[in-house]
């Protein structure tokens, strides 16, 4: 049936969110950017929270919660509303956590989950290759099977948090068919031999969240380290996971700069009256509300498709398409509704129009 | 918890309604080249289909909300082109009776079809601006001015008619008031000839000294505020606009659908189809501009469920209603155009009926409120300002 | 050197037929779209003008001018301004004449070119194919040598003045190559042996256009016939002038949609004061005034690389990418500023919508 | 006759300067980093570059006209990254010293680099707010105000500043005056950190109860009007605005081009080609990008040539400056935004100058006056509104 109800669950978990972006992320969100530097005490703030353990067994000291893609959605909306470089620093471990929660043997489980269940730990995935044209379902980077284990070949890029994760979730392919059917998933440590990690050069937009370049050469990964072990994973899920992450992070930007636009055009006078009173830029703040009302839908839609089980991906495509272009609209239009004042780095427009331009081509940097 | 799955019941009732649309698609060559003739109240294939209203009995508690479910109906019936094959009675103004009505009027009028009549020449969106007056004189309304754009306006059996009994009042005087045909006065000018919709009959009306009994305001006398009391009457028809709106909106979108449905049966035949787990550069054109499509009907769609389902819930829609209108007189716009874009020249022969959701499509970003004023609509309430501050 | 100037003949040309546009043509446009007929007046006024007689040859009964694709680039913007369905009944005969004026040998010349220099003489092109991925890089029509003949096998659909056409100059493919350099013309009389002609149920736009479809079985032609002889002709600056001439059309229905929209706008009031005083009506006029602006160098662009002899095909491509989509955004958005009033059939707004659209998706129905 | 080819010798100028640009792109990653130096006044590559004034006495009289010209020079040099390499004396202030000084003042300053300072915190492209004041005292003009967005408003030896000497007399009371580095009340506030363009210096100042001679009003005393003798220097100052509108719009475009090329060999790098004479439906969706990215900015430098060349012809280019540079402001926006979606993720790593096409280009949709109000310029002009009846 169709239903735009939130459970109490999630409604109280949009409330402290809320609360959290506006009233701790927000305010440092200009400072964090500049700086290109995250402060300890609101990554302590934010991992505390217990977004990322949220669904780890409590057996394994998680709180054991439901896996539901409809809340990720939602608590990354929040926080991508209040700093998006400060929320993927927070929940890009989610690229390492939830797939093994979704996908991982029980003795992946045991074994890598509890690295997440007391202070902030980093982790991430690496999916991103050097090339323009690159895309997930034609990879260049290779797992052959040898023996007991995995050689991985290849070069991964921007992979955030590459500086400090301790493993890396690193997405190959092992057949020689295209398609994101034919993923895999290899756990491996920062300290595996043969990966050269090596800082990148910066970002456009996410300054904060530092990048690595990795390196395989005929890296060894353990049988046991294959995700989902023999059985492997459902690619195209995983997949899914990982690109709502980034459109709900873009959604939360976008959503930003709108309300941070509207009574900026309620108060700001020029030629005698608010700005806002001019149809043209009333109409673009309407169009920039109803875009972002758009892109919520087209999010839970592709969102409630994973809860459900069902294959999302054609709805997370369309759900991509979407938001990439309404977010990355959105976000442009906010900074030409503050004119020259938004061009300039002490208002957060121009900041928002460089996260909501990388969200929007990254696959990830978080996963729903 | 968030879902947008729809139930075995709802989808069963969805194929009938596109099976129906379906059939009749060929009659639509026929009556878009004789735009003068009105359709019969019923086609032989009619019979073929079980009424919408047995089967909607197996809908349960659990399914989809009822506006919610009216949406897709309209959705569903919008994305074929086919005539109706079987008209029901009820027109737009049977809506305002139902809403605005007391219990006497609507048994008096509740079976017959009544139209709307509200814009003027003068007046479009801007409703306050209505030039049409109605006097008391004894027990008698006397109704003078001219209206045009009323839907049904031909085949009807009465109209609800906005007229002002007091100019100076602005909104608040503006009052419905019904006038069956054949009352002296009434005057039937002209039925239009349209880009599209050429099945619905859009007429001109004059009424010169048009009497009608005391009786025929809707509402009756109570309607009439007194003085000082407010326009509560005026906003009582203004909200009926909530569910209108994302109806409208939904037959754009049902439109965009359709269009997008027909193109990619026939780019099917001709072999091109979305990979969906292709890569984006190995997209063609076309098929990257079909994924666009269907993301923006969808979208569109989504905005739609969203402002009935706030309806079903209760809750205040007026943003959400706009919301809808805007989005879905978007892409009742963009999405045909798009179509016959990938379909070619061939697109635009009489051969084929892809070309009419253009036409038909294009009047879901004019009526209900052009595009412009839901948009205003938007931003007055977002940024707090009063229709006098953003006009 | 780059320049927008004119001509002093092209200034004349220019004047004088947006006279014959605004005062001739125009007060007809919308009861020949309703009747679906084309009145013989004028049809033999606009004929009278000598537009497709003025570059065939005075010897041959002609004016001998120049032929100059900015010149037809001009002359058509004007007469599409007018009325695009009268212009393509006077027009539509360029697609049978420029080509032998500028492919045709000295023999095709004199047999054919006299035929349009006398009272009105309709003769086509046949291009168009029945599929919807037609393109004519792509053509399903051959033309195969047999002997001293070439026969054609293949339908052709929506060609214009199919009803009364003398002639048709039919495009076909004479080798296996795709692309525009194998693509060769014929002449064919209407009565050819194994043609079929008949009558098409009618197109959205340049409805008192009657178009017909056209069945090659085994029609003969002798290789006198072949456009060129055997040198054949140049396909690429063959379709460039072909679809140059559509778009020149589409760009007058634009201008014409947008100076009706202005006084409109400037007077009707509604809400107390005339719509335009709207920043959202006035922003979407100063549009439509812009994209007609670009739309108009982007035409002379292409057409002056073709006067210069250059090959056109990139900016052909460029110009009519742009006119197809902004003349069809311009008419679609004339028809909003009236709102309800431009969906009735009674102002031509509607029908500017329609002749946009048809013409945004055809090749021809003239040539510059 | 109509044409857009050129000539040899400008094409020689062109690729001249398309060089220096890219010889500047080795530094441009450092002083996107370093924004608070200033870069010098020469790099050695300079050395490597004949000056373009050589070059151009090479120029024919039939060659484009000279306005004309500028904008492809204006255009070659914005699509490269490439810090300048050598830079020239003068800043946007000179151009109205050129333009409204008297030969006494134009020997005097035009030598030096002035800045050009109109923007204030509360008048963005609204110069008839400008609150600042210069007021006579004796032989000394006082200036006092806030002013922002003072281009090359660090390195400038002087700056071209309007004050109003009358609030009463409106745009008339709108004065422009020289003001030297180092008089005492001219203070810099600060300056800017943007979004891009970071190699240009834009500065913030504040004049307090600052000094100058009485000479040092632009185009001196009789810019002053009389009572009653309309404003006819603020129109001559706007007037001004004529040339430097195409000229950002040539800039904005200019980063669209580049962008664009950019785009065109990383793509080609990886084997993705536009193929002109493929079918439409066998185009790839990033090759059909490409045609619509080319296509947008063909027209939007179009119709900046345009404008010039109706200066060059000396004829009113009010209308077309402002449709130049509304189409420059669209395209400087979409087209680093198209081209980054065809390059994917990696075209956000700082390893590749292409993002900074979009940072730097979007600048062009605001100074100068927002795409917004070129809108409402063009507006007035189609409409016959004046802009009290259209704002």
């Amino acid at each position: 049936m169709i239903t735009f109800e939130l459970t109490e669950e999630q409604q109280l978990i949009s409330d402290m969110l809320t609360s959290f972006a506006r009233d701790e992320m927000a305010p440092k969100a200009r400072d964090i950017d500049e700086a290109s530097e995250i402060p300890q005490d609101i990554l302590t703030a934010g991992w505390d929270l217990g977004l990322v353990s949220a669904t780890i067994p409590e057996a394994l000291g998680g709180s054991g919660g439901e896996r539901s893609p409809i809340t990720s959605a939602i608590i990354l909306e929040k926080l991508g509303y209040g700093c998006a470089s400060i929320a993927t620093s927070i929940m890009a471990p989610s690229l390492f956590v939830q797939p093994i929660v979704d996908f991982g043997t029980d003795d992946q489980q045991s074994e890598y989950l509890s690295l997440f269940t007391g202070d902030y730990h980093a982790a991430s995935m690496a999916l991103q290759e050097p090339h323009f044209t690159f895309d997930v379902v034609d990879m260049k980077t290779t797992a052959e099977k040898n023996g007991d284990s995995w050689v991985i070949n290849g070069v991964k890029r921007l992979v955030p948090l590459g500086t400090t994760a301790s493993h890396f979730l690193v997405i190959a392919r092992t057949g020689k068919d295209k398609g994101l059917a034919n993923i895999d998933a290899f756990i491996v440590p920062r300290d595996a031999k043969g990966l050269t990690i090596e800082n990148e050069s910066g970002t456009q937009g996410l300054k904060p969240v530092a990048t690595s370049s990795l390196t395989f050469d005929s890296v060894e990964v353990p049988a046991k380290d294959r995700l989902g072990g023999d059985a492997g994973i459902d690619g195209r899920r995983l997949i899914n996971t990982v690109r709502l992450g980034g459109a709900a992070l873009a959604l939360g930007v976008a959503r930003a700069a709108t309300d941070f636009a509207i009574p900026y055009a309620r108060d700001r006078v020029a030629f005698g009256e608010p700005i806002g009173k001019k149809q043209s830029i009333a109409f673009m703040l309407s169009d920039m509300h109803s875009d972002c009302e758009a892109m919520r839908w087209m999010l839970w839609k592709a969102a409630s498709q994973l809860e459900n089980g069902d294959d999302a991906t054609k709805a997370t495509t369309l759900a991509k398409d979407c938001i990439n272009r309404l977010a990355l609209r959105v976000a442009d239009n906010a900074l030409q509704v503050f004119g020259g004042h938004g061009y300039i780095r002490e208002l957060p427009l121009e900041m928002w129009l460089r996260n909501a331009r990388t969200l929007t081509l990254l696959e990830g940097p978080v996963a729903v | 918890m968030v879902d947008f799955s729809i139930s075995e019941v709802d989808n069963e009732i969805l194929a009938q309604l596109r099976a129906e649309g379906k059939a009749g698609e060929k009659y639509t060559r026929y009556y878009e080249d004789h735009e003068e003739e009105i359709i019969p109240k019923k086609f032989d294939e009619a019979d073929d289909f079980p009424s919408i209203m047995s089967l909607m009995k197996k809908r349960s508690f659990d399914d989809t909300p009822g506006a919610t479910f009216q949406m897709l109906l309209i959705m569903q019936r919008a994305a074929t082109l086919g005539v109706t094959l079987q008209t029901r009675t009820g027109g737009l103004g049977n809506a305002a009776l139902g809403a605005a009505g007391t219990d006497e009027q609507k048994k008096k009028w509740g079976g017959m079809t009544l139209a709307m009549s509200i814009t003027e020449p003068g007046a479009g969106s801007d409703t306050k601006a209505i030039q049409s007056t109605a006097r008391l004189d004894g027990d008698e309304w006397v109704i003078n001015g001219d209206k045009i754009f009323v839907t049904t306006g031909i085949r009807c059996e009465g109209v609800v008619v906005w007229a002002t009994v007091d100019k100076a009042a602005g909104r608040a005087g503006i009052k419905s008031f019904v006038v069956m045909k054949g009352t002296p006065g009434f005057n039937i000018v002209r039925k239009e000839k349209k880009l599209g919709i050429r099945t619905s009959d859009t007429a001109a009306y004059s009424f010169e000294e048009c009497r009608i009994p005391r009786e025929n305001l809707l509402g009756g006398d109570e309607s009439v505020p007194k003085p000082g009391q407010g326009s509560a009457s005026y906003k009582g028809v203004l909200k009926t606009f909530n569910m209108t709106r994302p109806a409208v909106a939904a037959g754009g979108v049902g439109k965009a659908k359709g269009a997008l449905e027909w193109c990619v049966d026939a780019l099917k035949d001709e072999g091109v189809e979305v990979d969906w787990e292709a890569s984006a550069h190995n997209r063609t054109s076309a098929q990257q501009t079909l994924i666009e499509m269907e993301a923006d009907t969808d979208a569109a769609a989504l905005t739609v469920l969203r402002a009935a389902w706030l309806a079903d819930k209760g809750q205040p829609n007026n943003v959400e209603a706009s919301v809808s209108k805007s989005k879905g007189g978007d892409v009742c716009r963009t999405v045909p155009q798009r179509a016959m874009n990938l379909l070619g020249a061939m697109s635009v022969s009489h051969d084929h009926l892809v070309e009419v959701y253009l036409r038909d499509g294009r009047i879901s970003d004019i009526y209900e409120g052009t595009g412009q004023i839901q948009r205003l609509i938007i931003a007055r309430n977002i940024l707090g300002f009063s229709s006098a501050e953003l006009s």
